[in-house]
Parts: C-alpha cells; sequence; structure tokens
C-alpha cells in the first residue's frame, strides 16, 4: 500500500508544498502576530515560487494520481505555472497596501497560498469531486479575502455579494455534477468520457446534457461570463484593491482551465450541446462587457467589466473547440495576465495624502504629472484594447484564428467589433491622461516592487512582437494545448 | 407505491428549485438567502445518495460526504461575512444592500 | 418494506407515543386548570421591572463563534464515525490519512485558540 | 403483512413497558436526588408526602399539573409551547435503542450510537426555541448561554464516542457492549483500558450537557433566574423537568453502556450471568445517577468562562489527543489495524 | 546590387526613427532644453532616415516587378514571418514619407510649445509605422503597422489638437479600427486559407469566387475609412481640423495613402473577381464624393476644412483611377497620390503659416493678405494651382490620367469626374481670393510679418517637387510601369479564368 502511494505524492508535490506551506505560514503568522505580516508575505511568495520550480521541474507526460482523481499534463503544468505568477505578484502588490493602511494581517498571504492551493487543484481535477473540493478551497478563501476590511462598508457588502452569488453558483454546478454523475456512471473525467463515447445511436442521456448545462453555468459564474457575471463589479470595486487584482487573474485562468478540461476531456462527446452555449456566452459577454464598461466612473468597475469582455474573447478560443482555439485560449490568458497585473499595480499606485483613490476622473493630466506611470498605463490601455503592435492584439488574434479557422465568421465579427466598443473605453483612461487638466498628483510609488513589476509588465507588451520573447509562449501554449488534447 | 429512484430526484428538484426562488425572490432578509443555498446543497445530497443507492455506486456517497463538509465550511464563512456587514451596517435586509450599483 | 426500515419501526412509534404524550401534558392543564391571564401576568419577567426594548437584540459574537467552531469540529466528527467503524479495514493507511486530516484541524484549534476565539474573560 | 398489526400492538406495548417505569423512574430520580443532596448536608430531605417522602415527586406533578399555563404576551405561542414536548419527546425516544439485554432491545439498528449523539444533540433546539420564544432577556441570554455549553462539550463527547467505536468497530450498541466482555483481567468494561481518561471525559460532558452541577450555569438560579424556563409554568415547565431528568438518565444510561459494559455484569464471572442483563443495567445506571447527584452536592458551580475553557481548552485537546494515542494503541498492541 | 542583398535596408529605414526615440528618451535638463534638443534630436533622425531612403531611390530595379530589398526572417511560427520588401507601387510611398517627415518636424518647431519631447517620438513612432506599412510582406505585420499608427495619432490630434481635439481623435480611432477589425475577420480567413501570411504567396493563391466577394468587402470596409470614401468620410474633417498643422500634414500627405495603397497591394491582386464584380459600388461612391465633397467644399467657412474636404475628392479621384483597371487609370491613381502628398500637405503647411501668427482658421477672419504677405500669397497660390490640377504641376498628370483611364471604363463616370475637376478649381480659387486678395483691412493682419527662412525652407523642396512631377513625370512612372503591368496581367488572367471556367459549367 505505502509503495503504491509513493509516486501519486510526487505528482501533487506542488500542491502539498502550498499546503504544508500554508499551514506552517499560519501557524507562524499566529504566533509572531500581526507584526509578521510582510515575512509571512515573502515566505508565501517564496513558497510559490518554489512550487513554481517544482511544478516546472515535474513537467512531462500525463500522469495520474489519487485514484484517477489527480491529472498532471503538459496543460496543467501550463495553467499552474499561470496562476503561481498571478498569485505570487498578487501577493508582492498586496503587502505594501496593506502596510499603508496600516491593517495588517498575516490571514491575507495565508489565504492566498490556500486559494492558490485550490487553483492548482482546479486545474488538475480529473474528478468532479476533485474539481469541487478545489473549487471550494479557491472560492471559500476568496470570500473572505474580498472582506479582510471588515471595517469597511464596501469590502463587507462585496464579500457578502461574492458570497451569495458565489455559493449559488456551486450549488448549481454541484447539482449539474450529481445529474451527470446518475447519469453516465461515474464522476470520474476518464470514466465519463468513455461512457459517453459508448452512449450508443440515441447519443448520451437528456440527464447528463442537463447535468452538463448546469456545470457550465456554474462554471461560467466562476470566471463571470455573462449571464452569470452579476457579480463581478461590485465584487471588484468593494474588495480591497490588491485582491481586486488578485480576483482578476488568478481565479480566471484556474476556472478558464477547469472549463476547458471539462469541455474537452469528459463532455468532448458532447460538444454539440455545449458548443451553442459557449459561443452565446461569448458573445454575450464581448458585447455586455464592452458595452457596460463605458458607463463606468470606477476604474475598478471598469477594470470589472473589462476582464467580464476578456473572458468572453478567451471563450472564443474554446468555442471554436480544437487544439488551436485551447492554445488560442492559453495565449489569450498568459497575456492578459501580464496586462491586468501591470494594470493593478497602477491602480494601486493611484495614492493621494488622504488615502487610495479610484475614480477615473483622478487620473486626469496624469501625462504631466507622472510621465511615466501615465505611459505605462497607457501602453496596457492600447494593449486591453487590443491595438497592435501590443501583446493584446495577438491575444485576440489567436482566439479569432481558431475561430475563422472553425467557420465561426459571425463569432469573429462580432467579437472583432465588440472589440472596437471596447477601445473607445480603454481611450477614455488615455484621455483623461492624456488631454484633461492636471489633477491633484499621486504620492510616488515607493515600493520597489511594485515599480519593477509594473516595468517589466509594460516591457513584456510591448516587447512581444519579438520572437524572442513571444515564440516561448507560444510554442509553450501549442505544447499544453496538444497535451490536452492528445 | 415503492419509492424509487424518480421520487428522489423529483424531491431534489423541487428543493433544489426552492433554493433558487429562494435566492431571486426573497427580498427581506439574507440569512433566509443562507439558508436557501443550504436547501440547494441538501437537493444536491439527496439526488447524490439516490443515484448513488441505484448505480450501486459509493463514489455519490463519498461525493455527498465532501459536500457535507465543504457546506458547513461554506455556512460558517457566509454567517462570519454576515456578521461583519451586519455590524458595518446595522442591518441585514436584502433592499439595503445596494452601496454599489452595477 | 425491507427490513432494514423495519429496524426504525418501533423507534417511529415510539416519536408518535412521545409526541402525543406531551401533546397531551401541555394540552390538559390548559383545560383543566383555571385560566385567569392579565397583562401584568402575560409581561416577561425582568425583576419586576417593567421590560423594555427588544429582548432579541444582538448578542455577544463569542456565542456566534462558538456555534461555528461546533459546526466545524461536529462535522469532523461525523467523518470520523465511519472512518473509526471501518478502520480494520482500511489500516494503517487510512489511519494515517485520518491522522494528517486531523493534523490540518489541529493546526485550525491552535490558529483559533492563539486568535484569542476560546478565550471568554 | 396481515402480521403487521399485531407486530404494531406488540411494539407500542414493548414502549409503554419503558415509557412508564422510565416517567416513574424520572419522578423518583427527582426525590433521589434530593435525598442525597439532602443527606450529605446532613438534612432530611422530602418526608412528608407518602412513606419518606417517596410521593413528594408526584405531588409536585400534581401541583404543576394544576396551574394556569401562562403564554407571555410577546412569546410566539406555538414555539413557545413546542420547546418543552421536543425537549421531553427527545429525551424520552433516546431510550428506544438501549440494549437491556443480548435480546431485549426494542430497536436493534446497527447505527445506535450514532442514534444515540443525534437525539442528545437535537436536545439543543428546545433550549434555543424556548429562548427564543419567551421573547425575555433572561430567557434568551440563558438559552444562548445554556446552546453555546451544550454544544462545546458535544464536540468532545463526539470524540470520546470515536475513540470507543475505533476499539469496537461497530456502531451497534450490542456489539459495543459485547465488546467490553472481559477486556482486561476479567474486567467488563472498556474503563479498565487506556480508555479510562476518555470515560472520565465523557462523565463530566455528561454532567455539562444536561446542565447539571456544577455545570448548571444556564439556569442559575441566582444569576439568570431559571435562564431559559423563567416564563415557563404549569406542565411546560414540567416536560422540560422530566426531559432533564431523562435525559440525565440517558447519560448514566449510556457511561454505562459504552464504558462500564452495560449489561454485563462487571466482572467476567460465570455466576453473575445468574442476574439477568437490565438488572446490571438498571444497577449501574443508579450507581451512576448517584455519581451526578453527590457531584451536585459537593463541587462548587464553575464560572462560565472557567467551563467553556474546560470543554474547548482542556477536553478538546485531550480527546483529540486520545483519538490519535487509541490509534497507536491498536495498531502497537491489537491486530485490529495492519 | 550585392550590397543590398545582405544590408537589411528596409529594416534600417524603418525602425531608424525608434532609435531616435531612444535618444529623445535619454535627453534631461529642463523643459526649455529638452524641448530645443528634441526637437534637433527629430529633425535629424527624420533627415537621417531620408538620406538612408535614397538608396531605394537609386538602388530600385525599375526593370522588374518582383520585390526588391527583401528581407525575411522566422517571426511568429505557424507561416507567420518578418517580411520586408518593396515594388514598385510602394517604394514611391516609402520614399514620400521619409520625405514629408522632416517637413513636418520644421512645421511642428515653433508651433508646439508643451511636451515637445513627446511630440518628437509621437512623430517618430508614426513614421516607422507608416513606413512599415508600405514595406511589409506579411498581412500580420501589414496589419501590425497599419493598426498601430492609430495610437500615436490618436495622442499627436488629442495632446496637441484644437478645441475639438478629443471628439475628433477619438472619431479618426473608432472609425479607423472598426473598418480595420473586419479587415483582421478577413485576413484570418484569408490565413486560413492560404495556408500562410506572405502577400506575394497569398497574390498567387486562388480565393474562392464567393469569398472574394465578403472578403473584398472587409478589406473595403478598412481602406475605404481610411482613405477616406464618402461616406465614411466625415472623420477626416473633424481631425483634420483639430489637429496640430504637421499632424494634418501627416494625415493628408501619408496616412490618407495607406487606403489607396490597400487598394493596390490587395484588393486588386487578390480578389480580382469581387473587385471587378463590386466596380460598381466604388465608381459610385467615387462619383457621389467627388461632386458631393466638392459642394461642401464650397460651403466651408474654416480653411483646413475645406482641403480635407478637398482631399476626400482627391481621393475619390485615386479610387476611380484604381478601378477602371487599366494602366492610365491605376498609374494615374498612384501619381494622384504622391501628388497629393506633396500639394495637399504643402496647403496645410500655408494654412499653418498663417494659423500660427493669428491662431485661427476661419476664412473671414482673413483677407488681403497678398499686400503685407507676397511670399506666402505666391506660394499658397502655386499650391492652389497645383490642387486644381493646373499643367505643369503635380497634380496634373495624375488626374488627367486618371480621366484618361476611366474614360476607357465608364463615361458616366468620367463625366461625374470631370464635373469635380470643375468645382473644385472654383473652390479653391475662392478660397484664395478670399484669403489673399481684396483690400487689407483688419488691424491685425496688418501686423503679420511673411515668411522666414525656415518657413521657405519647408516650400522649397515641395514646390520643387510639385514642379518636377508636373513637368518630368516620367522619373516617377519609371518605377511603377513594370509594377503595374504586372497587376494588370495578373488580374486580366484571373478574370479570363474565372470567365472560362463559367462559361464552361
Amino acid at each position: 500500500m505505502t509503495n503504491t502511494m509513493l509516486p501519486d505524492l510526487t505528482i501533487a508535490l506542488p500542491e502539498i508544498i502550498l499546503a504544508l506551506g500554508a499551514l506552517a505560514l499560519l501557524m507562524l503568522g499566529v504566533f509572531r502576530g500581526n507584526q509578521s505580516t510582510s515575512l509571512v508575505s515573502w515566505l508565501a511568495v517564496v513558497l510559490m515560487v518554489v512550487a513554481l520550480a517544482v511544478t516546472v521541474g515535474e513537467a512531462g507526460e500525463r500522469t495520474f494520481a489519487f485514484g484517477n482523481m489527480f491529472v498532471a499534463d503538459g496543460f496543467t503544468t501550463f495553467m499552474k505555472v499561470l496562476v503561481l505568477i498571478a498569485s505570487a505578484l498578487a501577493v508582492v502588490m498586496s503587502t505594501q497596501y496593506f502596510k499603508e493602511l496600516d491593517e495588517e494581517r498575516f490571514e491575507v498571504p495565508v489565504l492566498m497560498v490556500l486559494a492558490t492551493l485550490g487553483m492548482m487543484v482546479m486545474v488538475s481535477a480529473n474528478d468532479l469531486i476533485s474539481l469541487y473540493m478545489g473549487l471550494e478551497l479557491q472560492s471559500l478563501s476568496l470570500y473572505v479575502l474580498a472582506s479582510v476590511r471588515r471595517d469597511s462598508e464596501r469590502a463587507t457588502e462585496s464579500g457578502l455579494k461574492y458570497f451569495v452569488l458565489g455559493a449559488l453558483s456551486s450549488g448549481i454546478l454541484l447539482y449539474g455534477s450529481s445529474m451527470v454523475y446518475g447519469f453516465v456512471g461515474s464522476t470520474n473525467f476518464s470514466a465519463i468520457a468513455e461512457a459517453l463515447a459508448h452512449s450508443g445511436e440515441h447519443g448520451p442521456a437528456i440527464g447528463a446534457i442537463i447535468g452538463l448545462v448546469f456545470v457550465l453555468s456554474g462554471l461560467a459564474f466562476k470566471i463571470s461570463a455573462v449571464p452569470f457575471h452579476m457579480w463581478t463589479p461590485d465584487v471588484y470595486e468593494g474588495a480591497p484593491t490588491p485582491i481586486t487584482s488578485f480576483f482578476a487573474v488568478a481565479p480566471k485562468v484556474a476556472a478558464l482551465a477547469l472549463l476547458t478540461r471539462v469541455l474537452f476531456v469528459p463532455f468532448a462527446e458532447m460538444s454539440s450541446a455545449w458548443h451553442q452555449i459557449l459561443v452565446f456566452m461569448s458573445i454575450a459577454s464581448m458585447i455586455l462587457g464592452s458595452a457596460a464598461a463605458i458607463m463606468q466612473t470606477n476604474i475598478k468597475r471598469l477594470m470589472a467589466y473589462s476582464s467580464i469582455g476578456h473572458i468572453g474573447f478567451a471563450l472564443v478560443g474554446l468555442a471554436a473547440g480544437t487544439e488551436q482555439g485551447v492554445s488560442g485560449l492559453i495565449i489569450y490568458m498568459t497575456i492578459y495576465l501580464v496586462m491586468n497585473v501591470g494594470t493593478f499595480g497602477i491602480i494601486l499606485s493611484m495614492r493621494r495624502k488622504d488615502g487610495m483613490v479610484e475614480e477615473i476622473e483622478d487620473l486626469s493630466g496624469l501625462a504631466r504629472s507622472r510621465p511615466a506611470m501615465a505611459a505605462v498605463l497607457a501602453i496596457f490601455m492600447f494593449s486591453l484594447a487590443g491595438i497592435p503592435p501590443l501583446a493584446g492584439f495577438f491575444g485576440k488574434f489567436y482566439v479569432f484564428v481558431a475561430a475563422v479557422n472553425e467557420g465561426l465568421y459571425l463569432l469573429a465579427v462580432i467579437g472583432v467589433l465588440a472589440s472596437v466598443i471596447g477601445a473607445y473605453y480603454y481611450l477614455r483612461i488615455v484621455k483623461v491622461m492624456y488631454f484633461d487638466k492636471p489633477a491633484e498628483e499621486f504620492l510616488p510609488q515607493k515600493s520597489r516592487e511594485m515599480k519593477l513589476i509594473m516595468a517589466v509588465a509594460a516591457v513584456l507588451i510591448v516587447a512581444f512582437i519579438l520572437p524572442q520573447v513571444s515564440m516561448p509562449v507560444l510554442e509553450s501554449a501549442q505544447e499544453a494545448a496538444r497535451a490536452l488534447l492528445s | 407505491m415503492e419509492i424509487g429512484l424518480a421520487h428522489y430526484l423529483t424531491v431534489a428538484a423541487i428543493l433544489f428549485t426552492l433554493g433558487i426562488f429562494g435566492i431571486f425572490l426573497n427580498r427581506k432578509n439574507v440569512i433566509i438567502i443562507l439558508m436557501s443555498v443550504e436547501l440547494m446543497l441538501l437537493a444536491v445530497n439527496i439526488n447524490l445518495v439516490a443515484f448513488s443507492s441505484y448505480l450501486g455506486d459509493m463514489m455519490g456517497q463519498v461525493f455527498a460526504m465532501f459536500i457535507l463538509t465543504v457546506a458547513a465550511g461554506e455556512a460558517a464563512i457566509g454567517l462570519a461575512i454576515l456578521v461583519i456587514y451586519f455590524r458595518n451596517r446595522g442591518s441585514i435586509a436584502v433592499e439595503d444592500i445596494h452601496l454599489m450599483k452595477g | 418494506m425491507n427490513d432494514m426500515l423495519l429496524e426504525y419501526l418501533p423507534i417511529l412509534i415510539f416519536f408518535v407515543i412521545a409526541i402525543i404524550l406531551s401533546g397531551v401534558f401541555v394540552t390538559l392543564p390548559m383545560l383543566i386548570a383555571r385560566q385567569a391571564p392579565d397583562a401584568e401576568k402575560l409581561s416577561a419577567y425582568e425583576c419586576g421591572f417593567e421590560a423594555f426594548g427588544d429582548a432579541r437584540k444582538q448578542f455577544d459574537v463569542r456565542f456566534y463563534l462558538v456555534a461555528i467552531l461546533f459546526i466545524i469540529f461536529d462535522l469532523e466528527v461525523a467523518f470520523l464515525f465511519p472512518w473509526a467503524v471501518a478502520l480494520g479495514d482500511i489500516g494503517i493507511f487510512g489511519f494515517v490519512s485520518m491522522m494528517i486530516f486531523l493534523g490540518v484541524l489541529t493546526i485550525g484549534f491552535i490558529y483559533e485558540w492563539k486568535k484569542g476565539a476560546l478565550e471568554w474573560e | 403483512m396481515p402480521l403487521y398489526p399485531t407486530y404494531t400492538l406488540n411494539i407500542i406495548g414493548w414502549i409503554l413497558i419503558i415509557v412508564l417505569p422510565l416517567l416513574i423512574a424520572v419522578a423518583m430520580s427527582v426525590y433521589v436526588d434530593r435525598k442525597v443532596w439532602a443527606a450529605m448536608q446532613l438534612r432530611r430531605g422530602p418526608n412528608v408526602v407518602g412513606p419518606w417522602g417517596l410521593l413528594q415527586s408526584f405531588a409536585d406533578g400534581l401541583k404543576l399539573f394544576l396551574k394556569e399555563t401562562i403564554v407571555p404576551a410577546g412569546a410566539n405561542k406555538g414555539i413557545f409551547l413546542l420547546a418543552p414536548c421536543l425537549t421531553f419527546i427527545l429525551a424520552l425516544v433516546g431510550w428506544a435503542v438501549i440494549p437491556w439485554s443480548p435480546e431485549l432491545v426494542l430497536a436493534d439498528i446497527n447505527v445506535g450510537i450514532l442514534y444515540l449523539f443525534a437525539i442528545s444533540s437535537l436536545g439543543v433546539y428546545g433550549i434555543v426555541m424556548s429562548g427564543w420564544a419567551s421573547n425575555s432577556r433572561y430567557a434568551f441570554l440563558g438559552s444562548l448561554r445554556s446552546a453555546a455549553q451544550m454544544v462545546s462539550y458535544e464536540v468532545s463527547i463526539g470524540f470520546v464516542l470515536v475513540t470507543v467505536l475505533m476499539v469496537v468497530g461497530s456502531l451497534n450498541l450490542i456489539d459495543i457492549v459485547e465488546a467490553q466482555k472481559a477486556v482486561f483481567l476479567g474486567v467488563n468494561g472498556f474503563w479498565f483500558t487506556p480508555l479510562f481518561p476518555m470515560f472520565v471525559v465523557f462523565l463530566i460532558s455528561a454532567l455539562a450537557e444536561t446542565n447539571r452541577p456544577p455545570f448548571d450555569l444556564p439556569e442559575a438560579e441566582a444569576e439568570l433566574v431559571a435562564g431559559y424556563q423563567v416564563e415557563y409554568s404549569s406542565m411546560a415547565f414540567a416536560l422540560f423537568f422530566l426531559g432533564e431528568y431523562a435525559n440525565i438518565l440517558l447519560m448514566c444510561c449510556m457511561t454505562s453502556v459504552l464504558f462500564f459494559g452495560g449489561y454485563l455484569p462487571p466482572v467476567e464471572i460465570e455466576a453473575l450471568y445468574w442476574i439477568p442483563g437490565p438488572i446490571w443495567l438498571f444497577a449501574k445506571i443508579c450507581f451512576f445517577f448517584f455519581v451526578f447527584a453527590w457531584v451536585k452536592a459537593t463541587v462548587p458551580r464553575y464560572r462560565y468562562d472557567q467551563l467553556m475553557r474546560l470543554g474547548w481548552k482542556v477536553f478538546l485537546p485531550l480527546s483529540l489527543l486520545w483519538v490519535f494515542l487509541t490509534g497507536l494503541w491498536l495498531i502497537a498492541f491489537t491486530d485490529k489495524i495492519g | 546590387m550585392s550590397i543590398f542583398e545582405h544590408f537589411p535596408f528596409l529594416s534600417f529605414i524603418t525602425f531608424m526613427p525608434l532609435i531616435g526615440v531612444i535618444f529623445l528618451l535619454m535627453v534631461r535638463g529642463d523643459e526649455e532644453l529638452v524641448a530645443r534638443n528634441s526637437r534637433f534630436v527629430a529633425l535629424l533622425t527624420t533627415i537621417a532616415t531620408l538620406i538612408f531612403s535614397l538608396v531605394l531611390w537609386f538602388g530600385f530595379d525599375k526593370t522588374t516587378a518582383d520585390f526588391q530589398f527583401v528581407e525575411q526572417a522566422e517571426w511568429f511560427g505557424g507561416g507567420i514571418s518578418y517580411f520586408m520588401g518593396v515594388d514598385g507601387i510602394s517604394v514611391l510611398f516609402v520614399l514620400l514619407t521619409t520625405f514629408i517627415m522632416p517637413l513636418c518636424i520644421l512645421a511642428s518647431w515653433d508651433a508646439i510649445t508643451t511636451r515637445v519631447r513627446e511630440y518628437m517620438i509621437c512623430f517618430l513612432i508614426l513614421e516607422t509605422l507608416m513606413l512599415g506599412v508600405f514595406c511589409s510582406l506579411d498581412i500580420v505585420l501589414f496589419y501590425l503597422f497599419f493598426e498601430g499608427g492609430l495610437i500615436p495619432m490618436f495622442l499627436i490630434i488629442g495632446i496637441w489638437g484644437g478645441q475639438n481635439r478629443v471628439y475628433a481623435a477619438y472619431k479618426l480611432f473608432l472609425y479607423t479600427l472598426a473598418g480595420s477589425v473586419l479587415m483582421l475577420v478577413a485576413l484570418l480567413y484569408m490565413y486560413m486559407q492560404a495556408g500562410t501570411t506572405s502577400i506575394p504567396e497569398m497574390m498567387q493563391y486562388d480565393f474562392a469566387a464567393g469569398a472574394q466577394t465578403w472578403l473584398f468587402l472587409a478589406f473595403f470596409a478598412s481602406f475605404a475609412v481610411k482613405m477616406p470614401m464618402w461616406p465614411v468620410h466625415t472623420w477626416l474633417p473633424d481631425a483634420h481640423v483639430q489637429a496640430p498643422t504637421a499632424g494634418s500634414v501627416i494625415l493628408a500627405g501619408i496616412l490618407l495613402k495607406m487606403g489607396g495603397y490597400g487598394f493596390l497591394r490587395f484588393s486588386l491582386p487578390m480578389f480580382p473577381i469581387a473587385a471587378e464584380e463590386l466596380s460598381w459600388l466604388v465608381l459610385t461612391l467615387s462619383c457621389i464624393a467627388v461632386v458631393y465633397t466638392s459642394l461642401v467644399a464650397l460651403m466651408q467657412e474654416d480653411m483646413k476644412k475645406l482641403i480635407a474636404y478637398s482631399s476626400v475628392a482627391h481621393m475619390a479621384y485615386v479610387t476611380l483611377g484604381i478601378f477602371s483597371f487599366n494602366t492610365q487609370g491605376l498609374e494615374g491613381a498612384i501619381m494622384v497620390m504622391l501628388a497629393h502628398g506633396f500639394v495637399s500637405s504643402a496647403l496645410f503647411l500655408c494654412v499653418g503659416v498663417i494659423y500660427d501668427r493669428l491662431h485661427t482658421r476661419e476664412i473671414a477672419r482673413y483677407g488681403g493678405l497678398a499686400n503685407n504677405m507676397p511670399k506666402y500669397a505666391l506660394v499658397f497660390m502655386f499650391f492652389t494651382m497645383a490642387s486644381v490640377g493646373l499643367p505643369g504641376t503635380a497634380n496634373f498628370v495624375g488626374e488627367i490620367l486618371v480621366l484618361a483611364g476611366l474614360f476607357k471604363f465608364s463615361t458616366w463616370a468620367t463625366f461625374f469626374a470631370a464635373t469635380g475637376l470643375i468645382l473644385g478649381a472654383s473652390y479653391m480659387l475662392w478660397l484664395y481670393r478670399r484669403v489673399i486678395f481684396g483690400e487689407l483691412v483688419k488691424e491685425d493682419l496688418k501686423a503679420l510679418l511673411d515668411m522666414n527662412r525656415r518657413e521657405i525652407w519647408i516650400f522649397t523642396p515641395l514646390v520643387i517637387f510639385t514642379l518636377w512631377m508636373g513637368v518630368y513625370p516620367i522619373t516617377f512612372l519609371d518605377f511603377i510601369h513594370v509594377s503595374v503591368a504586372n497587376l494588370l496581367q495578373n488580374h486580366e488572367a484571373a478574370i479570363n479564368a474565372f470567365n472560362i471556367a463559367a462559361n464552361g459549367q
């Protein structure tokens, strides 16, 4: 028994490291008190880096563990790397923020590590049970993180909303899982795929299709795809900004990875059933994300709608339903990560004497008072809008290539038109920064790490046209997609 | 009348629907929402156990156990968030949750 | 009706009898004894003072904390029950797994302890 | 199928055979309680009604029966009356699964201990409902305190049960009792094994679980004017009272079954088996009830913070540790795990 | 030629301005000093680029239709490569760009006083992107440059523009973007069909006739906006009016040419059948544009707006020429584009000269400038005449070729185009009369000084080239001949093949 256990454990080594590390950090924090927050944060980052190294080091052929509940292959490796990078950066960005507020809590980095652990499990899930466990570990940590500033009305309200709708989505997902289990006969992805492949002439049972729809809806909540996006703007606005920046990237990557696996491994046979849904969600997300953002005055809210829109674009790749589409999705999420981390870095730097500000108007004339910051933000905005030659364009390029290749012309046309609408509000930020009268100056960003993060992100966005930068991403994305579908 | 799988599924479906309606139609109290969520999870558990017995497969019951645990954690966290929310706002009425509009 | 359910039939009947019994106990005095309510008698007892305000106001958050802790631990107990029964079948592997689980639980417990969730004064 | 009516009637008969003596036992236990208490304080206790005051409890009951049922104006009437009923019902139905001898058990379900655990957990509802429904501060606070106390100790009880289950490997109460046969040196009962500390924890937790002194804070007459019961009168109050004592007896019974060999004789001697199981069990229950009364008379009342500390910071870690140690013990000295 | 084959001239020229950007970023000191140094760095960079681009002028082999100065390197994988090269159609546009840029920098010398460094950075980046558009032989690369130009242009108009600059900047950006994203979808389709993104290879690929129509329309959406064609031209007057002088010059001189260049590079060779079938649409729109915008131009109160509308009309000639599918038409179209690059640039500069002095473009505010600004009046007159198409100036050659070509194709269209010529003459001359002639009555006008030496330096080369093109157009036509002939040959071959296939069924 012991011998058969050992290989299992090594496959999940990154997760185990994170789990044990989170516990150790919790103990460290609770014995040393809140003044150890920065230490705990840095150790959390170290932990994630170690997990990252182990993940990369272990990359290889597809292997299963824990009775096929857990899978590791090229796809999981890539997605985990993304998740870990996003999480580590979010931890770095949050330390400064809470220190300035004088509200340091060592629980924040610990919760972020736990959420990351949940995401890793999501990415590697090969069973409805492990899917649910990962998802919930992530979600529960995020609910707490959203309302970690207990004395802020907005933070608690956002936490409450996030919780209620998140719990609802989990319920829907579970109901779907139970239907799938009942009508297909297993919770294991491989077994479900096997069963569906032999479902005979009449195709899969109607119950299985209903189950799939419910599972899809539940996951759509997590990636905030329309029509399950309602929580996103409020939660983004209310949560503390570094937490929002965490929300915006890592969970989305993980949930999309999960969604991809769910669609392409167990339910590959039912692609005709989910294809329509994805096309609809994608179109609705792109349009709503672009159109609703125009009215916003709060930049975090704007980013919320922006992320809804971007999820719509990423889903274009999934809707294509091909290896090319999946690799487009992966590329999209990689670029999305860099852009969002950078943008939130800037938002976190919007600080005046009397605290943080987050209205778009506060950026007025930034180009005069802080030209470098304005230039960097402008780069991110143009990139988010998908204007070439910045990286954001390539993200869209690759998903649309996949869509067009599959003959989804309407989807592609609607997508590019939505991106034009989207360009309008990204331009508005550029306009405010460059064309408007200067508002009160921001305090300088003191944190060297933050400056570095923003600078590196901006450079990556600009330098993506260089094959030296882009080729590794493109190639590994293709490999990851191939690994998933093989 | 023999109680079969269909009956369990129907009960579960009714409970689940009640849960969803409880969340969306409820205009009074957040606690009711939390209870509705629990109701949904309960419905899922009924489903899973019924299927498990029907299929003669233990996985469903294992799943149900996991859901039970997570539901407890979820309830705990939900109540905790509700408590801090109440401390800030002095109300848990649903119509008061409107600081941010979108 | 299968045999397993049959085992529970006595319990069901027991419940019915207990309910009838308690119902009788509560209602009979209402019929037999003289009922003469008045406002003073029906007011809430506050050591002789007039009751003011709502009795169901906010209460100490620690009660709530205890409730939460109870949910968590009681659920773990619910996990331990089947485990304990099946311990003979699942062997050392099962034992170690559950000990890891309890270890995690203990970490959480230490956290609560250090955070003062268990303090009452 | 045609057997059902007779079967059911048969069961009803058995139930009445349990319930009626139980109610009498409860009444007598109140009397015994007061007698023991008085004796320890060198008083005489009730001695007026009937011979040696034996009918005192019945007189009290009759008095309550003829009292006016007062439902406070601000109360939720339904819940207010339901609460004592619930307490009483739960205190009774727990007895359904108690094995009086290997054959003599009303409902020999295979999850007996789980059933008992569940029934005793539900007890907290009656208390919370009464406190809430009374719409009175004392009642509300008292019920909260009582509920918190009960759930706190229930956690430890849960872990104690787990240690027992680990050794037994079954949830059936008869299995549990049988497993205690001659565990060590011919003594019947887990108290004579490394589980002894768990027995102590269980006994003390049982005191707290039933709001008995020294843990009778929730209804501390001096501070909270009887806590959640403050608004109750007449039979509603009596039901609480009866339920409480029935619960105490149930706890005594559980202690006997879990650690003292239930219907088995105390030691494994063939001659002792001549005395039937129910009598052994009854004797053990009496013994533990005496212990309860003894503790009430001699131990000073705990402060609330001390009580919670004992539950959470001593019993819970201790029982958690014991789960671990029991496992080690089973691995090292038995072939149960391996 | 050997040296040209190994040295990446095109990349060098294209990215040269970026080297200037790096220098600009390193400029340190107080605002005044930074501004002065920035101007010099930008000017030197553009002049250096111009000098290097002369290699194309002299090294270009006019006897072949092949792409020259070709560079190709692995880039994104999947067939997307870094592929640069010029042929007879594009080489002149590259030269036009490098030629106009120093003039733009000079024109902004005194006009721009705030954030000079950023201004110059935007211009240099814009130059790189514009050169890239004309040099790239890979559709992805092309699209990058094509779209990327929007960013600096948006900033130039938005930051240094006039009163209503935000509106104009938005309009420019969103109109152009909306058009070009449709082209993107078409590009993706072509990439998927042909399996390559290389433009020369794509020219060889036969797209299905049904698909061609859609592809053509998608490209049309982009190029028509960029051209701009009626009715999607409305962004242009706004952008011109609000942009700083140099911005208008770039816009009129080069950016508008991208649309025409796109038609020549993509629409005609890649979708010959659709181009033929839809030529009625293009011609109709162009004819409407010629007449309508000329009439609108007559009504204008604002000088820049007037010239902007005249640009729309001129660009309509370009489309008329292109879609008459014959040598005269195509060559004329290219000539009109080149000529318009000089002439309209010069006209905007002329407006800039007096705008810098009086800060208004309202025609009614001027009058009688001939009295105190004789040199200016002369230059202005020269370019007015050039715009009207006076023989001996650049426009004349192009317009006459276009009309000749068009006449072969459609008489009706020729009629409308000729009407446009007359209308064009009237609004330009009327503008000139109102600004230059008449009594010099207004006090502030009397104080105006004539052109200074810098301004004369700006106009001199423009005058020279305008005359050169008008008097000896062969120099330029030599570059174009072979490529155009090749283009037409392929076009006709494709049409014939299609017709045979259609009849054969």
